[in-house]
């Protein structure tokens, strides 16, 4: 019932947004037009995280409490979380060649993005290899609270390798003080994409929740009334 | 002019551009997926009724 | 307030004299219902035969009884308490073998069986060449497992049950590979636990010949 | 554990293979790097830090696997003997097998191409923190991946990015000793990372056994 709104509003966000990145906000000083990419690339980096931090906790969760909802619930962030990840990481590198002049550097940032998609992969791929939903939660569970612990260490430690490695050439792209005509839209598009990832989860976790009720009286009363009603 | 201007983006038009294709296209996908993926589930478990009902 | 409480406090008696209870057990498995609703009550002594054909879901009641899976739905209580709330006193009192021997290969049948008497803790005092030779498994020193029958595996598995000394027998198949006089032996041995007060449950699919006691059986599968 | 060290000794072929592996693996650095002592020096903790880890994640399955094939796990589950300490005495078995001579014979290989021996120490040092914990992230992976299809690639997978910072520290640690400055801090952070997985991942790897039985 939710899922509607959820979506008209995460709509019109967008449009705004879209609006106000491409359009509204002026160009960068330094970067040109280029800079107009931070309003796909930012939301989604932030998302990244943010989605991860969410499903490890579901899965927590679920695996403490035994909650059949928590378990659905990291299931379904999964793939979009990883979509999240892809997207960062493809909009930084296309971001990246213009700035930087190549495609990608190991910068700190992107390289435990990287490394987190490839955490999102895993999850997904030992979600994948068990026969039975409860099991496979369980277990995946596990390893997402594993790698929870570990994402922030990951980030330190690319980050003292990467300022190790490299000199301040990346400070480039956090400008100290962003523009306020350039945040109003990122914000909105940040929020866009927060409520987007709702949207989709939910729709992803009632189709879940189906499968997983398979046997249950509601479940089969559902489908015998959709049947009626077609 | 203006327009053209506006899909130029100051000389980065490929970059800017095909990061919002991708995205778009990537947002577009995870909101067709699951949908498709309802669909399919919501035929299976019907089926499966059916056959045991049986 | 105190006749309440005197309620309160006969009810709790009433459940926890009883051993063995299992309500409206469900078990899933991949989306498939494997069984609903199985429901019984074993007391000190009693025998449980659990039929069904392959698929049925057998092997996974008996380890849904051995707590290593969690069911559906329902629950399983030892003494009045659910076996999830005291699980290590029920893991002491209860052996479960299942269709893997639980025995290491590289290792002589008398040291299997000094790892079991280890892992179980229990102060058992029958020898363990006792133990052998009721399964007529005697005469095999320093020979590792790897170089015996699966028949004479399958007995070492069973010697657990003598070594463990526990109250609960889960048998998950016990006589698969067993000629016919291992599978008297392992009858026999039934038998004696059960009239020491013992409780099994085991699943098989051949005709058991057990004198002495009587058989309950549940059937699993489509009726 | 003991019987862990006994058991695995009855499989000495097994026992040896990974060892195998890593020092063949080292010497094929050379042939491909050409034999230039410098270069080599620069190239060589790399090399040895990657093939610990690829060595490690290759005799990793064997903690469990043969529990798991015959049955053994399922029983010290229900023995009531607590999993916790069982895992921890299989890990340490583990490492005793496989981190340990690792160890030597990384020293002894970096020992023989005439590595600095300054920067000797500091790797030894990080392969001392470092492996123990790549054995015990290993244990909760593939305490969760045992007995699955494809389980070998899938560990990989799970396992190699949990990896990265041991990696990052160890690297940085004797990339720091050669260019003659203090390692305290990363030698620390190793530690830190040590004392942190000994305390969790037994933990984690004895709920995942229980799950990955049920």
């Amino acid at each position: 019932m939710l899922t509607p709104w959820l979506s008209w509003i995460c709509a019109l966000l967008l449009i705004a947004g879209l609006y106000g990145g491409l359009i509204y906000a002026p160009p960068d000083y330094q970067q040109g037009e280029s800079f107009r990419i931070i309003y796909v690339h930012v939301p989604s980096a932030w998302m990244s995280m943010f989605v991860y931090v969410l499903m490890a906790t579901a899965g927590g969760v679920g695996l403490i409490w035994h909650i059949k909802i928590a378990e659905v619930f990291a299931k379904s962030c999964a793939p979009l979380g990883a979509s999240f990840t892809f997207l960062a990481l493809a909009t930084g590198s296309l971001w990246g060649k213009p700035m930087w002049g190549t495609w990608w550097v190991w910068d700190a940032r992107l390289t435990s993005e990287l490394i987190l998609l490839f955490l999102y992969l895993g999850y997904m791929a030992l979600q994948s290899a068990f026969d039975d939903r409860r099991v496979a939660a369980r277990a995946s569970a596990v390893l997402a609270l594993v790698g929870l612990i570990n994402i922030p260490i990951i980030h330190y430690s690319v980050e003292w390798w990467s300022t190790l490695h490299q000199g301040a050439t990346v400070t480039k792209l956090d400008a100290p003080s962003i523009h306020i005509d350039m945040l109003i839209p990122l914000l909105i598009m940040a929020l866009a994409f927060k409520l987007y990832f709702f949207t989709i989860v939910l729709i992803r976790s009632r189709t879940e929740i189906l499968e997983y009720e398979c046997n249950s009286k509601w479940v089969s009363d559902l489908l015998n009334e959709t049947e009626v009603s077609k | 002019m203006v327009v053209q201007e506006f899909f130029h983006m100051g000389g980065y038009a490929f970059y800017v551009w095909t990061s919002y294709a991708l995205t778009a296209v990537v947002l577009i996908f995870n909101v067709v997926q699951p949908l498709i993926r309802k669909r399919k589930s919501k035929r299976d478990l019907i089926m499966r009724l059916r056959r045991n009902l049986r | 307030m105190k006749p309440l409480n005197t309620t309160y406090n006969n009810a709790g008696k009433a459940t926890g004299e009883s051993g063995f209870e299992v309500s409206g057990l469900e078990c899933i498995r991949q989306d498939i219902i494997l069984f609903q609703d199985i429901s019984f009550k074993l007391q000190s002594g009693d025998l449980l035969q659990v039929d069904g054909v392959n698929g049925s879901g057998k092997s996974s009641l008996i380890r849904i009884l051995a707590g290593l899976m969690q069911p559906s739905a329902g629950e399983i209580s030892w003494r009045g308490r659910n076996i999830s709330e005291c699980r290590y006193q029920y893991q002491k009192e209860m052996s479960y073998i299942g269709h893997l021997n639980g025995v290491k290969n590289t290792l002589t049948a008398d040291e299997n069986l000094e790892i079991m008497k280890a892992l179980s803790g229990s102060p058992q005092s029958i020898p363990l060449s006792e133990v052998l030779a009721k399964l007529e498994l005697g005469g095999m020193d320093g020979i590792t497992l790897n170089r015996l029958s699966a028949g004479q595996k399958r007995r070492v598995g069973l010697a657990r049950l003598l070594v463990t000394n526990s109250k609960i027998w889960l048998l998950d198949e016990p006589f698969t590979s067993l000629d016919s006089s291992g599978k008297s032996v392992i009858e026999q041995l039934i038998v004696e636990h059960s009239l020491q007060g013992g409780i099994t449950v085991f699943s098989t699919h051949q005709p058991v010949e057990i004198e002495g006691c009587s058989i309950r059986h549940i059937h699993l599968g489509k009726k | 554990m003991w019987r862990d060290i006994i058991l695995a000794f009855r499989h000495r072929a097994e026992l040896f293979n990974p060892l195998i592996f890593f020092t063949m693996v080292i010497v094929l650095f050379p042939f491909a790097f050409g034999s230039d002592i410098g270069l080599l020096n620069r190239v060589m903790p790399g090399t040895i830090w990657i093939t610990a880890l690829l060595a490690t994640n290759l005799s990793l399955e064997g903690i469990f696997r043969s529990d798991f094939d015959d049955g053994s796990i399922e029983q010290i589950i229900l023995s009531g003997y607590p999993l916790t300490l069982l895992v921890i005495a299989k890990i340490t078995a583990h490492w005793c097998l496989t981190g340990l001579p690792l160890i030597i014979i990384a020293m002894f290989t970096a020992f023989l191409l005439s590595f600095p021996e300054h920067v000797l120490q500091t790797l030894f040092f990080t392969l001392l923190l470092g492996t123990p914990v790549l054995s015990l992230i290993g244990a909760v992976a593939v305490a969760l991946t045992i007995g699955l299809r494809s389980g070998g690639m899938l560990l990989s997978l799970i396992i190699l990015p949990l990896y990265m910072p041991i990696l990052i520290f160890a690297m940085l640690a004797v990339e720091n000793k050669m260019a003659g400055m203090s390692v305290d801090a990363e030698l620390y952070f190793l530690s830190g990372m040590l004392v942190l997985a000994m305390t969790l991942a037994p933990l984690a790897t004895a709920s995942s056994l229980r799950i990955r039985m049920s």
